[in-house]
């Protein structure tokens, strides 16, 4: 960080003014934590990564995936092998050429099992002998992998995937230059000179805890369509600060807590936006009390996530009708998913109490004392208090809440020592899929011991179908059947909301996005 | 014949301040107690439809997101602190006053090795001693306390040996070394009533302190949970509407403030009465 | 003589000053107190009278040599109960009177200390009258027990030390120039009332004072103690008809008669010369600087501390051969 | 005296050797692991096998202790989890900067404005001065940091715009953090100075130099402030060192990069490496501090000796 | 004109629950190059008197009446930034306690040097030199290396004498002398005595010496005050004192000195108490002690009365009345 006397006036923000070099500014809410690709994992890095280097496709503003390195991709008949053409002449920003083996040799790397980021599920669940090559019991020419010629990649996959192009769209499956990265060694991505760029931008300062400024990248295949010269991206954690930076004309975008939407809700620069990620109640169905399914049917019934969303939330976030976000689409062209499996939670407290009451009685009329644990962040708490109020409204139940820290409350989930948890999945990809298959894959406590009976079984049949199954409405069918098991008839998890901001956007950008996956867009954005 | 302790007492009575200051303490004390009785309302029924209402005849001190009257939580909240502050000040006057004490009086290797010790437990992060005992202990004011009592002396106890490092080479206390005085002695006799400034005003920062990390610890899950509350609770969360809803900052504030205005001016009148040079 | 009650045997206690510096305060000092009887000390300001006071009630670890009381050993590291016998046996009356009391304890608390130590069981009310008694034994009242050392003057507050280490009825009481804060009249009757002790509990006193004539009147002998060492130990009328040492002769020669015409005229040994610094003393006898019969072996050896007359000791060539 | 402060210096290796290990161990009992176990559990476990084979974390904790302290003796405190790939050293050193400037800057502030406001309130014992400063100091005590470093943003960031809201770019950056940490510091080293200067004031020896016709300010300066100075030395040292690692609260509203973060974010994030890195250096520096603190003592006071009874 | 008038000087301190009235009325003057020996009681008041002079009485002490002038000019209300100009320089004074009335964390050195800071101009190496100078003045050996060290590394009589430097560093006008010699050996206390006498008759300093040691009153003083009970009960030249003493007290007080020469198994006292300053007595305070005491002593203050050109005696045996009732007396003998 120099110790340029910047000070209060600068507009720093939407635009620098007389050079007419075009710039926007945002924040992130937490340090940089790396930006070497193997080894970020979160949304944070993933913000920087996605925006300084690419993929065979990108996202466009509606969350499609459209073809950036790649000029096109041909899928089989059996939709099991996917031909990607690369584009002439593409070059990092270095000038490394920017070939098929790029690809082959990042995702290879990324494929291993001790990649940093603990990604490899990524590709090892889809690519042929991923897994095998993963953990170590097959070589790496035996990886449905192969580069007929420099602009050529043939990705073969172990089964119909709907999704994968969105998924070469997620930052894992970007582009490395591996010469260099091995060059580097273990300063590879410490700055920014120890990093090349394929994306639309390039960093020009980076420090992890301070920020990070971006450039256009002169080596991107489409630069002439980068709009904003200069980005800058502060790290701010506290939203109070980010606020008054906004007003102050130093950042062109900030998130609102849910305490100041009120003030700014007719505001024009307001707007709102939810992603990809669903907070939910995850039962234990073998723990004391929640392993009555009546029992959680009422716990589920109780809660009137409209609530939570007016008077708790009122951020942007939105209430959930299922742990599959409403926008995702369903593999059916033009049909989300939401739209065809309607709303799976409904507000009933006649029927909550009328399952409490049956879900006691097959207890052995011994009513059961139930802790939620949760996070220790802010909104979990507050959801967590709305929730406990709510059950002894709705239940006449007190309810303990038991708040830790993420790694405390994981852990507890882990050893399967609760009985209820606040909980909350992403979206790696834009299909179903990213959520319900959770529920069956080394289904443990964390995703509350649903195995081993009927009802486990039977969905997991269901999830399985579906990974192999071709046709499109088939598949969507088994999907919406197996998360009406999940929620309503087994009650294994209770949805609550899909994650949503409330944000304030100077007027002068346009297109500054976050697609469904919150990980934000900056190729599209532009300064007037 | 008054007593030392009678003598201070009646000195202290005799400031118009401390006297004014105890009987604001005392008001809230009943507050504390009492306050929340006084209102139809209890501190953790929630009502969405009377959600962030400023003060008004009905709600008192209004309420917060949840709709809970602020007027019954506050002052549950600061009969939680005023908990916290008593334990915490107890702890600082019990175990801090008398390791310093010890440490310095005995010095040599005895001081040497309770140093040491004082430095290992500053030295390990509390946070990850306080993960810990999160997880062997239920949540809670007891755990709290735990926690609190790790480290929360350490400060009191380097004051007070610096002081006794200080005073122990005076020659009344070589007096009373000769007068078949034992340590123990010595230390109640002549070294901490010789301290009593310093351990006053620490004790008026440990309290303060103490309560905005009982509002910590609870924020991380190993003090209250909802929907109890403490002062230090209500201000973290106070703090976060500071924009929309000021008023649910500042009257927990001002309680705050008020009790430690009337501890300090305590806390100045003890110092003063128990100073027989300073008597005016 | 009767049975010795303190013997010191070359006892040594050595300063750290600055750097590696060492200040020699008592050097090399022998010599035994009988039961009963007062050995007054009298020196040159500065020449380590009350580091031996101190150093022999262990408030001061000795650099060398030992202290024995009752023929067992006191110096160095001794055992708790030692230590308690200690106590009750010896005490001190302490030089700085305003400094050895606690500035925040009233008088009643600062007598009654003794007591309370040793004597949990006496009731407060018992206690208090033992405090008062024993302030007016000193000269002072009983108003004075609610008061606090700050709201005395020098005198009282020198008495209120009196009353503290008398409180406990030791047998043994190092008393550093206990009186030299008090008009004659109290100095009287505190020296009157320390004889009338030891007449009747068969007290001793090791008494250092500078008032040379008290220290005669209350004294059996007197030591005279010059740069850290003694030079001359005597019965008090020896040492006031008969002194042997050039230092004791100017000492004495130099006490100020409380009469005004006397004073006028008179002559004193004028010490010439000057002191040699305590952290380097030179070999040789210590005084020999401002000595007027110095002699070259003066400056050379170190005079022995030896008996010239029965019960009368010196260091001094002039003498040696006696 | 020297071989006094030789032997601190060896105590000091034992007590951060027995700091780091308890902090090795306490760590490594923490619950959960430095992974995203959301992330972790959608492997398959030989998978996840690998990963803690390549951490090393599949061997018993004591083994991957002694290696740790292997690599700690020649200067590695290894790389860290939560900021992947990056040697904790360098983290260490670029959050330390920020987190020192701030907090020399508090302290020194808090320092030269608590100084003088104790003593003029001892001075001035029982008039308004007196009572102001009780005033100041107990807001400096009971209004959180963050509520008045929250303030002195809008006030002086927002409204008056005179300096920069947040986020460190310039020196100008710094003032508002400092301000906003050193009001605790004033407030501690007022009344620590009062308290104390009451006492001394009543000394006979302040009677003598006024006796001797010295000003009241070179009175409190040079006599009755070096005497009260033992307490406020004393909280010093535990003010520095908090200060200096850094503020959470303070830091996170500015913008600040220090490691007042980086303790709680580490922690929680079961980073080992950093946390035993950070707080091998936060307890070296504890102690150092604490050593300067009681060589200081003899120096302040010299009748105060630290090395044994015996002389 | 007198250096110094103090005239009918009143003195209170407040304790806990009692005001102490431990000066009361005390009256004298003070000529140049006059040696005044304050003699008495052990808490009859003397320091209280020097001090309320010199203003620097502690937090509980009032003048609560009477009238001080020096040099001309009435000081009785100067403030403390006025008493700066005259403290150290003009007057000075030596406080009683040496080891309490040094700082404990600051050189000696530095506590001379520093008075010579405040009123002398002097380059920092002549303040050095003249400190050394004034150690070794008042008999301290090797004055360099006490120079450097703290009070609490000297024995008691340095410390005094480290506290008489300090006094006499400037030459002041008056010495205000509060028992110097106490901790002394008598070849010290000789040597500073001349030293005193030499101030004396270099700048014609005046002193006020407060002492119990009558051998010294007898060696310096030309005039001495005798108090008791808050009161100077007799005055006079030290001849008057000390020949022609009149006051019961005075006499008792001579009478109490051990006379070297002379061997007894007791030394003279007087019996009783001193009085109770909080509730002084109506009449004479020696009054309880006095041997001679008479009805109208223990009911009505004596006045202080003028027995010869210099001598002035507060008792009643002096009134007019009492003298012939004590010549019958003889008579009867
Ligand atoms: N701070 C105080 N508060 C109350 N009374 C006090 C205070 N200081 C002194 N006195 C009382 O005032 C009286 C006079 O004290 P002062 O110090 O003048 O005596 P003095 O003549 O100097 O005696 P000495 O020869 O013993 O020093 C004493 O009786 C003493 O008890
Ligand atoms: N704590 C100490 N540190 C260093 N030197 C000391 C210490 N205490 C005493 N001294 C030195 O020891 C020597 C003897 O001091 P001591 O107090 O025994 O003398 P004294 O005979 O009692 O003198 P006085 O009659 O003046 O009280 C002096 O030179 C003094 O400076
Ligand atoms: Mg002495
Ligand atoms: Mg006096």
């Amino acid at each position: 960080n120099s110790f340029t006397g910047k000070s209060g006036e600068t507009s720093g923000g939407t635009e620098s003014g007389a050079a007419q070099t075009k710039s926007v500014s945002f924040y992130l809410e937490n340090e940089i934590p790396t930006l070497d690709q193997f080894a970020a994992s979160d949304n944070i890095a993933f913000n920087v990564l996605n925006n300084i280097s690419e993929g065979l496709y990108r996202l466009d503003t509606n969350n499609v995936p459209q073809p950036a390195l790649a000029e096109k991709c041909d899928v089989s008949e059996d939709k099991l092998s996917y031909t990607f053409t690369l584009r002439d002449g593409l070059k990092f920003s270095n000038g490394d050429p920017i070939t098929s083996k790029t690809f082959k040799e990042t995702w290879l790397k990324q494929m291993k099992a001790d990649t940093k980021n603990n990604y490899a599920f990524i590709m090892t669940d889809y690519i042929v002998n991923g897994m095998e090559y993963s953990e170590k019991k097959m070589d790496a020419d035996k990886v449905g992998l192969e580069t007929p010629d420099d602009k050529t990649l043939v990705v073969k996959l172990k089964a119909p995937t709907p999704y994968f192009l969105s998924l070469t769209a997620f930052v894992p499956y970007y582009a490395v230059d591996m010469d260099f990265y091995k060059n580097k060694g273990a300063d590879y991505a410490l700055n920014k000179d120890n990093l090349v760029y394929s994306g639309p931008y390039m960093l020009s300062q980076y420090d992890a805890a301070a920020g990070a400024t971006l450039v256009k990248n002169p080596n991107y295949w489409d630069k002439d369509s980068v709009k904003v010269d200069t980005v800058t991206i502060k790290i701010i954690k506290e939203q109070s600060t980010a606020l008054n930076l906004y007003k102050a004309g130093q950042l062109s975008r900030v998130k609102l807590s849910a305490t100041d939407v009120p003030s700014y809700k007719d505001d024009k620069e307001f707007t709102t936006h939810s992603i990809y990620r669903t907070n939910f109640i995850q039962f234990n169905t073998t723990a004391e009390g929640t392993k009555n399914v009546n029992i959680r049917k009422a716990l589920s019934m109780a809660i009137d996530n409209n609530t939570l969303m007016s008077t708790i939330l009122n951020n942007g976030s939105e209430a959930a009708n299922g742990v599959v976000p409403k926008g995702m689409s369903s593999g059916i062209a033009g049909k989300t998913f939401g739209s065809l499996q309607g709303t799976l939670t409904s507000f009933n407290a006649e029927k909550a109490k009328e399952y409490w009451e049956k879900g006691v009685k097959e207890l052995g009329g011994t009513i059961p004392q139930i802790t939620l644990v949760l996070d220790d962040d802010t909104e979990n708490k507050d959801v967590g208090t709305y929730l406990q109020s709510q059950f002894k409204s709705v239940l006449g139940i007190d309810v303990t809440l038991d708040s830790k820290t993420k790694e405390a409350r994981r852990a507890l989930m882990k050893s399967g020592k609760y009985q209820m948890g606040l909980n909350a999945w992403g979206a790696d990809y834009d299909d179903p899929m990213t959520y319900l298959q959770i529920w069956t894959e080394n289904t443990n406590s964390f995703r509350g011991n649903f195995k081993d009976t009927d009802a486990a079984n039977d969905y997991a049949n269901l999830i399985k179908a579906a990974h192999s199954e071709k046709d499109t409405e088939k598949r969507a069918d088994f999907l919406l059947r197996a998360e009406k098991s999940l929620i309503v008839d087994n009650a294994v998890v209770a949805p609550l909301y899909y994650m949503g901001s409330a944000y304030l956007v100077k007027s002068n950008v346009k297109n500054l996005v976050e697609p469904n996956s919150g990980i934000l867009e900056l190729k599209y954005a532009s300064v007037e | 014949m008054r007593s030392g302790f009678q003598d201070g007492w009646f000195r202290l009575k005799q400031n118009k301040g401390a006297v004014a200051a105890l009987a604001i303490l005392l008001v809230l004390v009943a507050l504390a107690f009492l306050g929340p009785l006084l209102t139809k309302y209890d501190y953790y029924t929630t009502n969405y439809g009377a959600i962030f209402q400023s003060p008004s005849a009905e709600h008192w001190f209004g309420t917060d997101k949840f709709g809970r009257d602020q007027w019954a939580r506050v002052w549950y909240g600061t009969r939680i602190s005023l908990l916290i502050a008593v334990v915490a000040a107890t702890l600082d006057l019990l175990v801090g006053v008398t390791y310093g004490s010890i440490s310095a009086l005995l010095g040599g290797r005895t001081d040497a090795v309770m140093q040491r010790i004082v430095e290992v437990l500053v030295g390990i992060p509390n946070l990850i001693i306080v993960i810990l005992l999160m997880m062997v202990m239920p949540a809670g004011i007891g755990t709290l306390i735990i926690a609190m009592s790790i480290s929360g002396w350490v400060n009191m106890a380097r004051l007070v040996r610096a002081e006794i490092l200080k005073l122990k080479n005076h020659e009344f206390v070589l007096a009373a070394r000769l007068l078949d005085a034992s340590n123990g002695q010595i230390i109640l006799r002549h070294l901490i009533p010789n301290t009593v400034g310093v351990i006053v005003i620490n004790t008026m920062f440990t309290i303060p302190s103490a309560i905005f990390t009982e509002a910590f610890l609870s924020f991380i899950g190993i003090g209250l949970q909802e929907p109890k509350a403490s002062l230090g609770v209500l201000i973290n969360s106070g703090f976060q509407v500071i924009n929309s809803h000021p008023y649910l900052l500042f009257i927990s504030a001002i309680v705050i403030v008020l009790i430690m205005v009337c501890f300090s001016i305590l806390g100045d009148g003890l110092r003063d009465a128990f100073d027989p040079q300073m008597r005016v | 003589m009767s049975e010795v009650l303190l013997e010191v045997k070359n006892l040594k206690k050595y300063f750290q000053v600055g750097k590696a510096q060492t200040l020699k305060a008592v050097d090399n000092v022998s010599f035994q107190i009988y039961k009963g009887e007062t050995l007054g000390l009298v020196g040159e300001s500065g020449c380590g009278k009350s580091t031996l006071g101190r150093t022999i009630m262990r408030l001061y670890h000795p650099t060398d040599g030992e202290v024995f009381y009752e023929g067992k050993k006191i110096s160095g590291s001794v055992s708790k109960e030692e230590n308690h016998e200690c106590c009750r046996k010896m005490q001190m009356i302490f030089q700085d009177p305003y400094m050895s009391l606690d500035p925040r304890m009233k008088v009643v608390d600062i007598v009654a200390e003794g007591l309370n130590s040793r004597n949990s069981s006496m009731s407060r009310g018992e206690r208090e009258m033992q405090v008062v008694r024993l302030m007016e034994m000193v000269g002072l009242q009983k108003e004075h027990i609610g008061r606090f050392a700050h709201e005395f003057s020098g005198g009282q507050r020198q008495r209120i030390g009196i009353a503290r280490a008398l409180a406990i009825h030791p047998e043994f009481i190092v008393a550093d120039e206990p009186i030299s804060a008090l008009d004659v009249s109290i100095q009287a009757q505190v020296v009157n009332l320390l004889r009338q002790l030891q007449d009747e509990l068969g007290l001793t006193y090791l008494f250092i004072a500078h008032d040379i004539s008290m220290v005669k009147y209350i004294s059996s002998r007197i030591g005279v103690m010059y740069l850290g060492s003694l030079v001359e130990l005597a019965p008090s009328g020896a040492v006031f008809d008969r002194p042997l040492h050039p230092y004791t002769q100017a000492l004495l020669s130099a006490i100020p008669l409380p009469d005004p015409r006397a004073e006028k005229n008179r002559s004193r040994i004028v010490l010439e010369g000057t002191v040699p610094s305590p952290v380097n003393i030179p070999e040789g006898c210590k005084f020999c600087s401002r000595c007027r019969y110095a002699t070259d072996e003066c400056k050379k050896s170190t005079p022995q501390f030896r008996q010239v007359e029965e019960g009368h000791w010196v260091a001094c060539h002039r003498y040696a051969n006696q | 005296m020297k071989t006094y402060i030789l032997k601190r210096i060896a105590y000091l290796f034992v007590t951060l050797l027995v700091i780091m290990t308890a902090t090795f161990f306490l760590m490594h009992s923490l619950p959960g692991t430095p992974f995203d176990e959301d992330k972790i559990s959608k492997l398959s476990p030989e998978q996840q096998r690998q990963i803690y084979a390549s951490y090393g974390l599949d061997q018993p904790v004591h083994v991957q202790y002694f290696k740790y302290l292997g690599n700690v003796f020649q200067g590695d405190f290894g790389t860290s989890t939560l900021y992947a790939g990056h040697p904790v050293r360098n983290i260490l050193m670029s959050r330390i900067v920020p987190s020192a400037i701030v907090g020399i800057q508090a302290v020194l502030i808090g320092l030269a404005i608590g100084l003088l406001l104790g003593v003029v309130a001892a001075y001035r014992h029982n008039t308004s001065l007196d009572y102001l400063t009780m005033v100041i100091s107990v807001l400096g005590i009971s209004v959180p940091n963050f509520v008045v470093a929250a303030l002195l943003q809008y006030l002086f960031g927002l409204k008056w715009g005179l300096l920069p809201v947040a986020y460190w770019e310039s020196y100008s950056s710094s003032v508002l953090p400092s301000l906003a940490l050193s009001f605790g510091v004033i407030a501690q080293i007022a009344r620590f100075i009062r308290t104390e200067m009451l006492t001394v004031l009543q000394q006979d020896y302040i009677l003598m130099a006024k006796s001797k016709g010295l000003s009241p300010v070179r009175i409190l300066l040079r006599h009755a402030l070096r005497n009260s100075m033992l307490p406020v030395l004393t909280i010093l040292g535990a003010i520095t060192v908090n200060v200096l690692t850094g503020s959470l609260a303070v830091e996170s509203i500015y913008s600040v990069p220090g490691i007042g973060s980086l303790f709680v974010d580490t922690i929680k994030a079961n980073d080992y490496s950093t946390i035993i890195g950070l707080t091998v250096f936060y307890s070296a520096f504890y102690v150092v501090v604490i050593l300067i603190i009681d060589l200081l003592y003899c120096v302040i006071d010299p009748r105060i000796r630290l090395a044994s009874a015996k002389e | 004109m007198s250096l110094l008038e103090v005239s009918n000087l009143h003195i209170s301190l407040r304790t806990q629950d009692s005001v102490v009235k431990a000066v009361r009325g005390v009256s004298f003057s003070l000529e140049p190059k006059d040696t005044l020996a304050i003699v008495g009681e052990s808490g009859s008041g003397k320091s209280m008197t020097v001090k309320g002079i010199m203003k620097l009485l502690p937090k509980a002490g009032r003048v609560t009446d009477g009238k001080i002038v020096f040099d001309g000019t009435d000081i009785t209300q100067f403030g403390e930034r006025q008493m700066r100009k005259l403290n150290g320089s003009e007057i000075s004074m030596i406080f009683q306690d040496p080891m309490t009335s040094l700082n404990p964390t600051m050189t000696v050195g530095k506590q001379i040097m520093e008075v010579l800071h405040e009123h002398k101009k002097m380059s920092a190496q002549n303040q050095k030199a003249r400190a050394v100078e004034l150690l070794s003045l008042v008999g301290i050996s090797s004055p360099e290396k006490r120079f450097g060290q703290y009070p609490h590394q000297l024995s008691g009589g340095m410390r005094q004498r480290v506290v008489i430097a300090i006094a006499l560093a400037c030459d002041p006008k008056i010495l205000v002398a509060d028992e110097p010699t106490t901790a002394l050996d008598v070849t010290i206390q000789a040597q500073i005595l001349e030293l005193m006498k030499s101030l004396q008759d270099k700048i014609s300093t005046s002193i006020i010496l407060i002492t119990h040691n009558l051998g010294v009153v007898a060696n310096i003083a030309n005039k001495v005050a005798v108090m008791y009970g808050g009161e100077i009960v007799e005055s006079g030249t030290v001849d008057d004192i000390f020949y022609e003493a009149q006051h019961p007290y005075t006499l008792g007080l001579i009478a109490s000195i051990p006379k070297i020469h002379e061997e007894s198994v007791t030394l003279k006292t007087i019996p009783g108490t001193p009085p109770d300053l909080i509730d002084p007595p109506a009449g004479c305070p020696f009054a309880p002690r006095c041997d001679k005491a008479m009805k109208i002593c223990h009911l009505r203050q004596p006045e202080n009365k003028q027995i010869s050109g210099t001598h002035r005696s507060a008792c009643w045996l002096q009134h007019s009345m009492a003298k012939q009732a004590a010549e019958k007396e003889e008579h009867h003998e």
